[in-house]
């Protein structure tokens, strides 16, 4: 059988029969699901690439298989999709409405699959639809604050869906194809006014997955609000998504000529991430925390797509894949906490290094990859990023990026310290280290971090073969993954990660054995009670953790900055428009059926005023 | 420095004199004598140029002064701030009432006898002791580093039973943690 | 082998270097501020004798691993930055070749931020309040100087078309001329940041004793407390450093390299004596207003 | 149940603080919530130790209860004894105790530049100005024998005359101190970072000042003329001319701008003093100190000291030992339940330097 | 005293007015005595200080007369105009002490009904305040009772540094240690 095919199998049918399985026989629906992602990782690894399948539904022509760009995305959503999976396993225990939970999850697996794998418009928004419906319905799953969030994302996720929709009219009335291949080599002849429209609205359908400003209002909710097993997936993989989209677009359908886009883009992904690193930086909520950095990350990834040089977009899908590796484990382990201690409010927890060690491990390799701190691969993609950037005289945009990843650093600290570090709590004493299947994937993802900072060669190269799909020459120096440690920028400079790396390690190590031989046995642990209280004798009632408004005085200074947020224009917008907005919350109430009667409806609607006005 | 009865070896010796020339003085004004020490650290005087200089923390702090009298509400901080200090630790008892009470010999709340309590490794008299004298009492803590005799905090850690009981009998609540080492 | 061993030999050498002129530069500090005082001020070599008196304190306690680690941050990332910072002009002289790629300027920017992060880990595991405090206070206004620094930076790499130190330093020796000339601007932002870096007054904030005892370093003591003064040494000389690299044209040789970086080192000092200290908020303004002023005029005179 | 917010023990072993006292802060973000003082740290017992000393062991005890100004107590305490008695003091006297308390002012008021620019980061006008009020109490030294507690001044007059050469060492010291302070006030308060951070802080409005029973440099920074010196003039203030620094706005920043005036006053005044020493007795005659017996009665006895009125409430049963001796320095007002109510809403960063424009003195608070 | 008493007459003249069962005594210049029950010491404030403009609260202070079995307590009030310390005096009783709570009237009265509280053990009932102020742990008489010894206290709970034995004069010894002359007019004065 066809691979391709037998993926989609796989995941659906896999999709499908976990819910059956969680009616009938409980007990294996865990070991089912981690089987089924082993299976569904070993058909995508072994598959050929030249696989591909191509068939014709009621006249229209349509064309499966994996280019290579979606090869590399296909590698995080089936490895991310398997490691959040076995996660989910533990972190899920005892929850209710588990069959519902597992199908949307497989559901929503399979058809990132199917977005990367269809090479034609209408297959591609038909898993679109899919994987927008069954996100939406694992959003809602805790059922907490559905209204505000779920409507959040749906009605977001339909403007985008509208928008593409009406991108894919405009290019068949002009190409009379659905097919890529098609259309990306008749493209050039459309007028650029036109040209311009579908990139723009193709653009707002990927940047409502990407989470670009001004479409990012939902993320944070929809992010905090799912579990956080699906939310790793949701972040690294899912949102990765409007990104595959977004190089679709710049690279094959607008192409470097069109500069102005490509600025424009480019300027509201820096202002996305130094605005959501503000966010970020105010959150007490370490979910929320890390949702709005998954939004500045993303606009990281943008930043270097959109430069359009070689380093730049070589800065922006590394960072893609590795944004999916450390915010995936992040994620997982706020999750952790959540479940062991009960909350991730971080005005609340606090000092639980001593009781989670390994979490603590895996979110601080995290935390170093996401700051973007040498030796750690965060750090390549950074540098490949601001050298990108300079290289190509985007000096103000540099300076954006900059005061975002300088304030990250702000915000990564926050969440180590509201949730590992601080005073040991006695309310938080029971507390113990998170379970095997949630540990594993956590340590095995903060691993790949940790590699990729020396040996960025193992995902360098396929991000290659993928720029290679989009016209750029390879540049890398032909040799063995393991042996890639130069990396150059277009002026000549470079930087030697594995010399980086040996004396990062070597002098941590020699201090610290020096540091911990010396006096060895006068050294003496002593409990985050007994500080130097100015001499007083702390008491039961007092909170000696530094909680509440942590960055006070950096709030202050960039008040001017967050007095409105964009959620607030939105707010007041609704408002005025209160009976609108009630009519759309009648609409979207939740139901599916009731959704995808409105896409057909609006999706027939399309279809005759394209008929009308483009005449096809 | 280097006699027959107390005989450092190098290693000791070049310890001993970082030590004594490098006083970390713990911020902790317990008395009225603490009105000297903004002198005795100014321009006039200038204990910096013996090395001693001002630590925030009792973590960072070598040398503790009792710069005064001792109320009982103090003492409690006292004890607790030099049992956070790190060895080796010195402790100066500064001007008369720590000594044997000076004019406080009748009051209810200040304690008489300092080194019942916490071990004084030198004591300052005079009430209340010029900066000269302060001066003098670094210069003789010192000498006795140099020596390897400002050994307070051995002694403390020998006779914790003992400081413990006195401390118990004036300090009714007992909420310091343990002390083992 | 051979090769391997003359480095590491070069490395250790450019280490105790760093560390002898940081510890000296703080003396010397001290010493300034104390004339200044009307004070004689302690010998210059009482930093030497406060790190080692630390270092031979008998005992010492830790709230954790991190804590026990922080400093090893510290140190690590003072030393690796210096290992990538040429030291000397040139090849300079044979031993102070270090490990450099040629130093980029991104990299460094990044590995002078490491050790402060590592460090503030340490902190916030003492639970003591202070610490997080200082931290917090840190961390924000890090984000303040930050900002012109990299203006200034950037502005360099985009004049000359090159985003190593080595790069600048040889553009600097074929054209004999030193850049703080070349882009004053530049310079000017730059060391306005680096008052902020130095985190002395009026920016320091961070360890105000009067507010918060002394800030992330209230738990540390001894052997601990020591480590951290040896890596603020050789941090100290590493900036330097990196400014007389970019900005002054490095140096031909140690006396060059040391009068010159004594020359840099006076700004901060002799601010920091005539200052009050800034909040935190105020700092970040101060420097999100001349230093960024001065470093988007500097970019605009990179790129026109 | 732990508190929600950040506790921060502020005091008593800590850089920030005035002294050996604590503040227990909470905190929200660096913002104070909730501020709550505890004193007693130096709590000696003197109002019960002078009920077993007789009048004049008194002396040693009363210079004590406020260490960086011992000589309004003093003088306090020597008022309301002479309330009671009925004792005139010599003219010269008067002048020689004017003398002394203005001199004792301009230490503490060098002390309080110290305090002030050393709660802001500036440690440089805090060296120079301690090492200079050496000079001046080099002059106490000479005068009365002793740098810190002097003794001085006595129910009745002052212990003893001043010494040949002194009165043109004083007038040198003035000289040059009032050369020194004008450095110190172009390093704080030119500086435009001192500005910032004493400009809005710590405000104590009129109606609040009067409320709390706020006095002294604090309260003419609010705007109310409110001196002792000026309304119940003691000694030999009535015949001096001063003014009174008053000022507007009531945050830190007029807080200084009284002291900065009022240092200037102080120094005017010792050249006054010097230039007018009238001749004759320095004390009244005094009984024999160990069968002294005072009256039975009750006074109040009050002085400016630098951080506002000192008072003494004096009552005799006719013994040879004092009934009751009740103290009341400024701090006591302003160092407890004002400092809790005024630092609600500051910044952590503004604590000390609040204290320290406050004056906040434990010893005399808790005595 | 030759000095006029005009506005003390004044105050006097209004006060008794104002109140009948207190007595008013001219003590000096600028000193004004009113003696009242204690019921009474609420309303003359409240009037000084509302209506006659004694809006400065100088002093609380409690004296322990236990030879009549009372406390006296003195609340001392100011007047920016007339520049009078008026004394309000009550007396009230030893044994289970209670005073009205006053500190709505002014808000530092507060840390002086604290302290004396604490030191007298005199209740204010409606007062809030915490408990603990200057002593910490105080389990005996309120220390400024006078029936509260403070010598035998001390005898009990701390240690006293013993004096020399053989009451010998050390100076030569000392000086020997730190290796002085004892000048000859610094001898004549030693106990030999």
């Amino acid at each position: 059988m066809n691979s391709l095919i037998l993926l989609l199998i796989l995941v659906f049918g896999g999709a499908l029969l976990s819910y059956l399985l969680n009616k009938f026989l409980p007990i294996l629906r865990d070991g089912f699901v981690v089987l089924l992602m082993l299976l569904v990782n070993y058909v995508f690894f072994t598959m050929d690439s030249a696989t591909q399948i191509e068939f014709e539904i009621g006249g229209i022509h349509l064309q499966w298989a994996f280019s290579s760009a979606a090869f590399l995305f296909g590698i995080i959503v089936s490895i991310l999709g398997l490691l959040s999976i076995t996660y989910s396993t533990a972190y899920m225990q005892g929850k209710d409405r588990l069959g519902y939970f597992y199908m949307n999850f497989l559901f929503s697996i399979g058809s990132m699959l199917g977005i990367l794998m269809s090479r034609d418009l209408i297959s591609l928004f038909f898993f679109w639809e899919i994987m927008t419906w069954s996100s939406y319905l694992i959003v809602i799953y805790s059922g907490k604050d559905v209204d505000k969030r779920g409507l959040k994302y749906i009605v977001f996720s339909a403007i985008g869906a509208y928008s593409m929709l009406m991108a894919i009219v405009i290019i068949y009335g002009f190409t009379g194809s659905f097919l890529l291949t098609d259309i990306f080599d008749s493209i050039f002849a459309i007028k650029a006014s036109y040209q311009l429209a579908i990139a723009i609205l193709l653009m707002i359908g990927f940047g409502v997955k990407s989470a670009m400003m001004p479409l990012h209002v939902w993320a944070s909710g929809a992010y905090s609000g799912s579990p956080m097993s699906f939310t790793a997936l949701f972040s690294g993989a899912l949102s990765k998504m409007g990104v595959f989209g977004f190089s679709l677009v710049l690279f094959n359908l607008v192409s470097n000529q069109n500069w102005l886009i490509n600025e424009i883009i480019a300027w509201l992904a820096a202002i996305t991430a130094v605005l959501a690193t503000f966010y970020a930086v105010i959150q007490s909520d370490a979910k929320k925390l890390l949702a709005y950095s998954s939004i500045a990350q993303l606009g990281y990834i943008v930043i270097g797509l959109a430069s359009g040089t070689y380093l730049g977009v070589m800065a922006g899908l590394f960072l893609a894949v590795l944004h999916a590796v450390f915010k995936g484990t992040l994620f997982m382990a706020v999750g952790a906490v959540e479940k062991q201690a009960g909350t991730t409010d971080m005005t609340k927890v606090s000092g639980l290094i001593r009781k989670m060690p390994w979490t603590f491990t895996a979110s601080l390799i995290s935390i170093i990859a996401l700051a973007g701190i040498p030796p750690l691969g965060g750090f390549v993609g950074k540098w490949m990023l601001y050298e990108a950037l300079i290289t190509s005289d985007h000096y103000y945009l540099v300076i954006m990026v900059f005061l975002s990843s300088t304030a990250a650093f702000l915000y990564s600290y926050r969440i180590l310290f509201g949730l590992f570090l601080g005073q040991e709590e006695p309310e938080f004493a029971h507390v113990k280290e998170a379970p095997l299947p949630m540990l594993i994937p956590m340590l095995l993802l903060s691993g790949i971090s940790v590699l990729s900072g020396t040996f960025p060669g193992f995902i360098l190269e396929p991000i290659q073969n993928a720029m290679v799909s989009f016209g750029f020459d390879p540049r890398l120096p032909n040799i063995e993954w393991w042996q890639l440690s130069v990396l150059f920028n277009s002026w000549g400079d470079k930087v030697v990660l594995q010399n980086v790396m040996i004396s990062i390690t070597a002098v941590f190590l020699i201090a610290l054995t020096l540091i911990t031989w010396k006096g060895y046995k006068k050294q003496r642990y002593v409990t985050t009670k007994d500080i130097s209280s100015s001499g007083e004798i702390i008491q039961a009632e007092d909170n000696m953790t530094f909680q509440i408004d942590f960055y006070k005085p950096f709030e202050r200074a960039i008040w001017p900055l967050l007095k409105r947020k964009i959620d607030d224009y939105y707010t007041d917008f609704g408002n005025g428009l209160e009976a609108l907005f009630d009519l759309v919350k009648r609409i979207y109430n939740g139901n599916g059926q009731f959704y995808a009667i409105y896409v057909m409806a609006f999706l027939a609607l399309l279809l005759i005023a394209g008929t009308k006005y483009f005449g096809f | 420095m280097y006699n027959d009865n107390n005989a450092q070896t190098i290693v000791e010796y070049i310890k001993n004199f970082t030590r004594k020339n490098s006083l970390f003085m713990l911020a902790y004004g317990t008395g009225c004598g603490a009105i000297e020490l903004p002198a005795t650290l100014t321009s006039r005087y200038d204990a910096e140029r013996l090395g001693v200089r001002g630590a925030a923390t009792p973590r960072q702090a070598d040398l503790l002064l009792i710069t005064g009298y001792l109320s009982t509400k103090t003492l409690k901080r006292v004890i607790r701030v030099y049992e956070q200090m790190q060895d080796p630790k010195y402790v100066i008892g500064f001007g008369s009432c720590t000594i044997n009470g000076g004019m406080y010999w009748d009051s209810y709340n200040t304690i008489k006898l300092l080194d019942k309590y916490i071990p004084v490794d030198v004591y300052i008299n005079g009430c209340m002791p010029r900066p000269e004298s302060v001066i003098a009492g670094f210069k003789e803590l010192q000498r006795l580093i140099a020596e390897g005799k400002a050994d307070g905090a051995t002694k403390y850690k020998e006779n914790l039973d003992w400081y413990r009981e006195n401390q118990k009998k004036v300090l009714k609540n007992w909420p310091l943690v343990e002390y083992n080492w | 082998m051979n090769t391997i061993l003359f480095q590491l030999s070069g490395a250790l050498a450019t280490i105790l270097l760093a560390f002898t002129v940081g510890m000296f530069y703080g003396g010397i500090r001290r010493k300034i501020i104390a004339r200044i005082q009307n004070r004689v001020g302690p010998p210059i070599y009482q930093n030497f004798l406060d790190v080692i008196k630390l270092y031979s304190k008998d005992t010492s306690i830790h709230h954790g691993a991190m804590q026990h680690m922080g400093p090893v941050f510290a140190i690590t990332a003072s030393i690796t930055s210096l290992m990538f910072i040429p030291v000397l002009n040139g090849d300079g002289w044979f031993w102070f070749k270090n490990l450099n790629f040629s130093g980029d300027l991104i990299f460094l920017v990044y590995m002078m931020v490491f050790g402060s992060l590592g460090m503030a880990l340490g902190a916030g595991q003492t639970g003591n309040p202070n610490s997080a405090i200082g931290v917090t206070r840190g961390l924000s206004q890090m984000v303040g100087y930050e900002i012109p620094f990299v203006m200034s930076m950037v502005a360099l790499m985009a004049q000359f078309h090159t985003t190593s130190i080595t790069g600048l330093m040889n553009i600097q020796m074929q054209e004999n001329t030193w850049l703080m000339f070349s882009n004053p601007f530049a310079f000017i932002a730059a060391v306005l940041a680096m008052l902020g870096m130095f985190h002395y007054s009026p920016f320091d904030i961070v360890h105000a004793p009067a507010e918060v005892a002394s800030g992330p370093v209230s738990e540390f003591g001894g052997k601990y407390l020591g480590l951290m003064m040896s890596s603020g040494s050789i941090f100290a000389f590493v900036k330097l450093t990196l400014f007389v690299d970019v900005f002054m044209g490095g140096a031909a040789n140690l006396i060059e390299l040391v009068i010159k970086t004594f020359a840099l080192y006076l700004i901060p000092v002799l601010y920091g004596v005539v200052s009050p200290r800034y909040r935190t908020e105020q700092a970040i303004t101060y420097f999100w207003k001349w230093p960024l002023f001065f470093g988007i005029l500097a970019i605009l005179w990179a790129s026109f | 149940m732990r508190e929600k917010s950040t506790t921060i023990y502020l005091g008593p072993q800590h850089p920030g603080i005035t002294g050996n006292m604590m503040v227990k802060l909470q905190l929200e973000g660096d913002t104070i919530v909730k501020a709550q003082t505890h004193v007693g740290y130096l709590h000696r017992a003197f109002e019960k130790l002078i009920e077993r000393r007789n009048w004049m062991q008194t002396t040693t005890i009363l210079c004590r209860f406020c260490v960086p100004e011992p000589d309004p107590p003093e003088a306090a305490f020597a008022l309301a004894v002479e309330q009671i008695e009925g004792r005139e003091v010599p003219e010269r006297g008067k002048y020689l105790r004017s003398l002394v308390l203005e001199l004792a002012r301009i230490q503490s008021f060098l002390l309080w530049y110290a305090g002030q620019s050393g709660s802001a980061g500036l440690y440089t006008v805090g060296q120079w100005s301690v090492g200079d009020r050496n000079y001046v109490l080099d002059l106490f030294e000479e005068l009365t024998g002793g740098r810190i507690y002097h003794m001085y001044i006595w129910p009745g007059g002052v212990r003893r005359d001043i010494p040949v050469g002194f009165k043109d060492k004083v007038l040198r010291t003035m000289d040059y101190i009032e050369k020194r302070i004008d450095d110190y006030d172009r390093m704080i308060f030119d500086s435009a970072i001192f500005q910032k951070r004493a400009q809005g802080v710590g405000i104590i409005n009129k109606e609040k000042a009067i409320e709390w029973g706020v006095v002294g440099a604090p309260l003419r920074g609010c705007g109310i003329a409110h001196d002792v010196r000026k309304d119940n003039p003691y000694d030999a203030y009535d015949k001096l001319d001063f003014q009174m620094g008053v000022f507007e706005g009531g945050d830190v920043w007029a807080r200084a701008k009284v002291r900065q005036f009022e240092i200037r006053q102080s120094i005017s005044m010792v050249r006054q003093i010097i230039q007018n020493l009238p001749a004759g007795d320095f004390l009244n005659k005094m009984p024999n100190p160990m069968k002294w017996t005072i009256p039975a009665g009750s006074a109040y006895g009050k002085v400016e000291s630098v951080r506002g009125e000192f008072g003494f409430h004096v009552v005799s049963d006719g013994s040879d030992k004092p009934r009751r001796v009740h103290a009341r320095g400024p701090a006591y007002v302003h160092g407890v339940s004002l400092l809790e109510d005024i630092l609600v809403g500051e910044n952590l960063a503004d604590v000390s330097f609040i204290m320290n424009s406050l004056g906040v003195c434990p010893p005399e608070i808790e005595r | 005293m030759k000095t006029s008493f005009i506005k003390e007459e004044l105050l006097f003249q209004q006060l008794a007015t104002a109140f009948e069962n207190v007595v008013i005594e001219i003590v000096r210049k600028e000193t004004v005595f009113v003696y009242a029950s204690k019921e009474f010491v609420l309303p003359i404030l409240l009037y000084a200080k509302e209506k006659l403009g004694y809006n400065s609260f100088s002093h609380l202070s409690c004296v322990d007369w236990i030879e009549n079995d009372e406390f006296e307590l003195v609340y001392i009030i100011w007047s920016p105009e007339t520049k009078i310390n008026l004394f309000v005096k009550t007396r009230i009783d030893r044994q289970n002490p209670t005073m009205e709570n006053t500190d709505m009237i002014w808000r530092q009265i507060n840390t002086y009904q604290r302290e004396i509280r604490e030191m007298f053990g005199i209740e204010f009932p409606g007062f809030v305040g915490e408990k603990e102020f200057i002593l910490e742990d105080w389990e005996d008489v309120p220390p400024m009772r006078r029936d509260f010894d403070t010598l035998e206290y001390v005898n009990d709970t701390f240690f006293e540094r013993e004096g020399r034995e053989d009451k010998q004069d050390v100076r030569e010894r000392i000086a020997k240690r730190s290796g002085e002359e004892i000048p000859d007019f610094a001898k004549k004065y030693s106990r030999e």
